[in-house]
């Protein structure tokens, strides 16, 4: 009984962990054993919020990082699924690209940066699209990986039912493959919000990336950890929105 | 091999290549099932039985060898078949019901309608009370049952089953087959059970076939001449008995083959 | 292999096309879109160039240690998280919080910490792989057949056992991939660390290339550092075929 | 040994480090320099203040003043340039835009907020009482981008970058610079160090200090230093040359000049780097260039 | 419920909470095995065989009542131990041979002396030419088998197996009872089996344990006097005919009240 207490209790310890950490790290600080010029102090990082607010649209900021990245997310969801049904459904496809989706995650995009400048415009597109590019290789990869987990047998009842390609899909692999899907999304949201992010800040355009940017250069430590807690935030919207989507979907299995 | 058979089998051969192991699973079977019949093949562990299944299925091409059904050969799964697997099928992310109106929602039926459907077959494998519960929360034997349900609910004209019993106790599966077997007579379903079960075989079928081991050669056909409906009292009859042995005969030389050479 | 070729014969070729005609249309800025040619010769520079191959190598270094050591942080956060509900519960989200920070405000601490050198942009790319690879492992985990773990258990394996006989293989897709996406995020972060502060390694030649705005030759360097982690993804792909032995179909 | 952390690598001010140590100025003084090179001023900065490296070259004046209001413990050395002069403003050669008026309402670039491209900018409107549409764009390269692909009307430069456009004439210049008279005494970017490092390393710094004036004496007057800048930057020996005798006056890199602080500090409470304005004391606890009074 | 008992079973019980549904799989089931005896357990599908043969295994918490093995309180699972599950559970990255001697590898036994102890299993279970394979490439009774090679490897003092023989046909079946009953008595193994098949329980067992249908409970215990070997002679005897009959009695009730409860 007492385990099921501490299962209960787990997030709100994991919360617990967290702020025992900022603790840590203000108390650190304030002993000297780490410089508070690099590091800014947790309290002060707190305090620069209501600043933040009042001083720098941050809501407008939000709302356009968010968007961006719900954007990318969402674009690199929808074809993600697509080239992981057309790389499963043709092993030979998938036998030659699938390394390639790798390398498509290894690709420094962001340093390319001026080339989607000049192919999408200085604009939220541009954003959007490197967001898009970064997200869509755990995509494809989690999406291939859990369609062909699926076991044979549950196909085969699909293929019995003389089940129409769409059907299958959305019948059979996406419930079958949901978790390794929803691992998938998790990521590209990740991978996502980091390029949406990085981009807003070297082009100088837009939402939060902008702001650390910006606050960054005029040396606004504690400034610039809260916007980053902003970004935090961000995922954490997305996170929790995604954890009860897969609560509602994903139901025992 | 008449062509009014609703099923016909002829010379039908699967090796396996040699990247897989390099292996004749079925070899030139060839028999043919009437519309209403009920018949099972019956054979060792590993004799060519489930690839069999899927072959006429159409869900596995044949090497050699051409299956038939209603007149049409098979090239893919047919629409008046409905298949019954021998490994669990359920989908674990539908609860029972779902997963037994599942053909029924694939016909475009209403929710409402299609889980009236469901539950009388619910009912009638005895999984009432479990509608709501997905197939994790069942046992072995339940999931097999939903998975039967499932099928019956799509009340296919031909109806595969791979033994789809195994994981029940002898009675359940008495009182089940049964119920399938009126099923099939109020439908006039055909049906073609593959079972290891000998009693099975004899209690429901008009024809038993029985394969051979390795490669899986059809042996004999038995057919079974015993009135219907049969009632306990023909199951302790001597005519059953008959049956079951002479059946028992002939397949203990095929699994004692099939173990021996093994050991030899 | 010839299975493979065909297809990313025909692909290659139809991107190339593609570039190439929209490199000539003349609707787009031709620096920044040059023509096939002009990236041939800025490939071929870059190859010509005898100090790349020492650059390349150092990037390829911090990049090893870095996946390293992200790497094993990833695989025992990943493992312990998917293995234990309770700190699932307690610090799972908290991974996928954090997932996305910029890692790039890390650097000046990382630099504080580990110097100037190839230490910080080790770090800078452990920190940015570790996240997608706990992320994938711990998935990975929790996908394990059940029933597998249950024969295990009922055999009394030890911890160690149950890892690398039943944990591991049992998720060798999960693990291909995060490995894969965590190579990715692990050169990227090395690179940016590169353009952050450095005077060596590939980072710091695509600066270089920028402030000079000789596009040709960062699309080269891009090209050929993209060339140079497909050649690692096939290797390590081959050697995870290898491993899964030739024939098996996981969980089928 | 010190360390250098160095923004902008491979323009004619940033360069003399490199150059020094190439033509063995600095050894002759004892030094030998470890040069890094950073993508900007606030990665500079940064390395200095958590002691990675001993100097920072090339980093805005108005970044340290904030830092150093803050309390971060950083120390001008010297000026590194005054005077906004290797800035320029340009456009595509076929577009309408000749003069300063022409961009009214037009779309003109400047790095970052607070930036000397941002103020330089802006007292250029004032001067010209012309109202631009300021827009931030980031970097050199993503700036030429967007500007040659048609997204922003007028972009900066910093020579030599675009030097060699302009002298093929795929663009044209604006204005520049020192066409702006209220920039032109601001010493926009000094060379920092840390408290500490003076309190350990202060004739080494003294020493740098001093190549650092010897190398900037050779880049001027020894024809050599045309060809090694020209090999180092990447640049043709032309190039090199316009990007000195245009670009840089001599004196715009005197590093014993640190001028229009007033202006700069004003600048830093509109961009929100400063609070306030530091106080006299405060000014001549971080600069500590011989000779200079607040 | 001797203290000498190998497995001592005492007021076990187990529910599914209610977010599982809420349900009494298991009611207060009590009894021992002897050293040396072969128990059977039998019920209708669903009744809670499984779960009781998990909380034996020590993989999962019984609610309530305490399970012991050669004295000692489970709460894990036991060294003396070994399990068959009911479902397939081979490694399906692993060839036969391999997934058979993964016990002796996790006891260190060196390559080539795990393989050879292994053949032996494999021959036992008539899987002989089937070492490399992998078990997608074979049927499903041979996975089964597999999987009760890999048990038998382990060289178990408790043998418990959860219808092992479920997708075996009736004679490799018996051929292959036969065979662990063998190496039971060699070894002095004590073996507990969950099965649905009446003649096999007869067939093997010092005694059968009858499970009633939900909540599990222990309904009877019936003595197997039947003299060991048990030949063909044995089987076809009277006596053998009246155990079967009685335990058919005591399960068609059972079995008849799952599937009639749920239609009424
Ligand atoms: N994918 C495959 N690759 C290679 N061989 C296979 C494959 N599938 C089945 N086999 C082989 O074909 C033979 C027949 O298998 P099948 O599954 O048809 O047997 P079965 O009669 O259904 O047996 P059981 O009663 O045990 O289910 C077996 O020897 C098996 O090893
Ligand atoms: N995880 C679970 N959550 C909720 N209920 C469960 C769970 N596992 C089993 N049950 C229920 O417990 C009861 C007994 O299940 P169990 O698997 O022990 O049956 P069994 O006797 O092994 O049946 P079979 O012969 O069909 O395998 C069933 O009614 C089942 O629905
Ligand atoms: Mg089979
Ligand atoms: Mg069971």
């Amino acid at each position: 009984m007492s385990a099921t207490r501490w299962q209960q209790a787990a997030p709100a310890l994991g919360v617990l962990l967290i702020v025992a950490l900022a603790a840590l790290l203000q108390f650190a600080i304030r002993a000297d054993w780490v410089d508070g010029y690099t590091v800014p102090l947790p309290s002060e990082v707190l305090a620069s919020l209501p600043r933040l607010f009042v001083e720098e649209h941050v809501l407008a900021r939000f709302a356009m990082t968010a968007g961006e990245t719900f954007a990318a997310a969402t674009m690199a969801l929808v074809a993600g699924l697509a080239f992981g049904i057309v790389l499963y459904r043709w092993p030979r496809l998938r036998a030659a690209f699938e390394p390639w989706v790798a390398v498509l995650a290894a690709a420094p995009l962001v340093l390319a940066y001026p080339l989607f400048l000049v192919l999408f415009g200085r604009g939220p597109l541009t954003i959007v699209v490197i967001g898009f590019a970064s997200a869509l290789a755990p995509v494809i990869l989690k999406t291939v990986e859990g369609f062909a987990a699926i076991r044979q047998v549950l196909l085969q009842v699909g293929r019995s039912m003389r089940l129409s390609p769409a059907q299958e899909f959305s019948l059979i692999l996406v419930p079958a493959a949901l978790p390794h899907i929803f691992t998938g999304l998790r990521l590209a949201l990740v991978f996502a919000l980091i390029n949406v992010v990085g981009v807003e800040f070297l082009i100088n355009l837009g939402g939060l990336g902008q702001l650390i940017g910006e606050l960054s250069e005029r040396y606004d430590l504690p400034g610039t950890w809260a916007a980053i807690g902003l970004v935090v935030l961000v995922s954490v919207l997305f996170f929790v929105v995604l954890d009860a989507g897969e609560r509602r979907l994903g139901r025992r299995r | 091999m008449t062509d009014a058979a609703l099923l016909s089998v002829s010379r039908v051969t699967k090796r396996y290549g040699p990247r897989n192991g390099g292996l004749t699973a079925v070899d030139d079977m060839s028999f043919a099932v009437e519309r209403g019949e009920f018949v099972s093949v019956i054979g060792p562990s590993g004799c060519g039985k489930s690839t069999l299944f899927h072959i006429i299925g159409g869900l596995t091409q044949a090497t050699e060898g051409r299956v038939s059904v209603e007149g049409e050969a098979i090239t893919g799964p047919h629409p008046a078949i409905g298949m019954v697997f021998q490994e669990e099928s359920c989908f674990p992310w539908r609860n029972v019901i779902d997963n037994v109106a599942f053909p029924l929602e694939l016909a475009g039926q209403g929710r409402a309608s299609r889980h009236a459907t469901a539950q009388g077959f619910i009912d009638l494998v005895g999984l009432r009370g479990f509608e709501q519960r997905h197939p994790s929360e069942l046992s072995g034997g339940m999931r097999q049952r939903v998975c039967i349900a499932r099928t019956l609910a799509a009340r296919p004209r031909l109806l595969l089953m791979d033994e789809p019993f195994a994981s029940l106790d002898e009675q359940t599966r008495m009182l089940l087959g049964d119920k399938v077997l009126q099923i099939q007579q109020q439908l006039h379903q055909t049906t073609l059970l593959i079972t290891h079960s000998i009693t099975e075989a004899v209690q429901l079928s008009d024809r038993v076939i029985v394969m051979s081991y390795r490669p899986g050669r059809l042996k004999r056909t038995l057919a079974i001449n015993l009135p219907r409906p049969r009632t306990a009292d023909i199951l302790v009859s001597p005519e059953f008995g008959t049956y079951v042995a002479e059946l028992w005969n002939d397949l203990r030389q095929e699994a004692t083959r099939g173990l021996a050479e093994a050991e030899g | 292999m010839s299975q493979t070729l065909l297809p990313r014969l025909v692909a290659t070729i139809l991107l190339l096309v593609a570039w190439q005609a929209m490199a000539l249309s003349g609707l787009l800025f031709r620096d920044v879109v040059p023509p096939l040619q002009a990236i041939a010769s800025g490939v071929g520079g870059v190859l010509g160039d005898s100090g790349f191959y020492a650059n390349l190598a150092i990037t390829g270094f911090e990049l090893a240690v870095a996946l390293v050591l992200g790497g094993a942080g990833g695989l025992i956060a990943g493992l312990a998280l998917g293995g234990s509900r309770f700190l699932s519960q307690a610090l799972e989200r908290w991974l996928n919080y954090l997932g996305p920070t910029p890692k790039i405000i890390l650097f000046p601490v990382l630099i504080m910490m580990f110097g100037v050198g190839a230490g910080s942009k080790m770090a800078m790319g452990a920190v940015s792989c570790f996240f997608p690879i706990a992320i994938s492992v711990a998935a990975g985990v929790r996908g394990v057949d059940p029933k597998l773990l249950q024969v295990g258990r009922s055999l009394r394996a030890g911890r160690l056992q149950m890892l690398t006989k039943i944990y591991l293989p049992a998720m060798l897709a999960p693990l291909v991939n995060g490995a894969r996406l965590g190579f990715g995020v692990a050169l990227i972060g090395v690179l940016l660390a590169e353009t952050k502060l450095s005077n060596q390694g590939v980072g710091f030649l695509i600066m270089q290339a920028y402030q000079r705005f000789d596009m040709p030759r960062m699309y080269g360097l891009l090209l050929v550092t993209v060339a140079f982690a497909a050649a690692v993804n096939i290797a390590t792909d081959r050697l995870a075929i290898r491993l899964r032995g030739s024939r098996v179909r996981a969980n089928k | 040994t010190l360390k250098l952390a160095v923004g902008q690598r491979g323009n004619w001010d940033t360069s003399i480090s490199e150059l020094g140590q190439e033509a063995g100025i600095f050894a002759k003084h004892d030094l030998t320099l470890e040069i890094l090179y950073t993508a900007g001023g606030g990665e500079t900065q940064q390395a200095v203040i958590s002691r990675s490296v001993d100097i920072g070259v090339a980093v805005g004046t108005l970044g340290v003043l904030g830092a150093a209001s803050k309390g971060a413990p950083l120390r001008i050395l010297g000026g590194e340039t005054t005077g906004a002069a290797d800035l320029f403003w340009y456009v595509p050669t076929a577009s309408p835009i000749h003069t300063v008026p022409d961009l009214a309402g037009k779309t003109v670039a400047f790095s970052t907020v607070g930036s000397s491209t941002n103020s330089t900018a802006l007292m250029m409107e004032a001067q010209s009482k012309v109202a631009f549409k300021l827009t931030a764009t980031g970097g050199l390269p993503g700036t030429f981008t967007q500007v040659m692909s048609g997204q922003i009307d007028a972009g900066w430069s910093a020579a030599p970058f675009g030097v060699d456009a302009l002298t093929k004439g795929s663009i044209r210049t604006v204005f520049r610079g020192s066409d702006v008279k209220a920039a032109q005494d601001q010493t926009i970017r000094c060379l920092i160090t840390h408290a500490a490092v003076l309190a350990q390393k202060k004739t080494a710094v003294e020493h740098y200090m001093d190549a650092y004036r010897e190398t900037l004496e050779w880049m001027y007057t020894n024809p050599d230093a045309i060809t090694r800048y020209a090999a180092f930057a990447g640049v043709t020996p032309e190039v090199a040359r316009q990007t000195r005798d245009q670009f840089f006056p001599r004196a715009a890199l005197d590093p014993n000049r640190m001028s229009g602080l007033d202006a700069i500090m004003t600048d830093g409470v509109t961009f929100k780097f400063l609070a306030a304005p530091l106080t006299p004391q405060q000014v001549s606890q971080v600069i500590l260039i011989p000779g200079f009074k607040p």
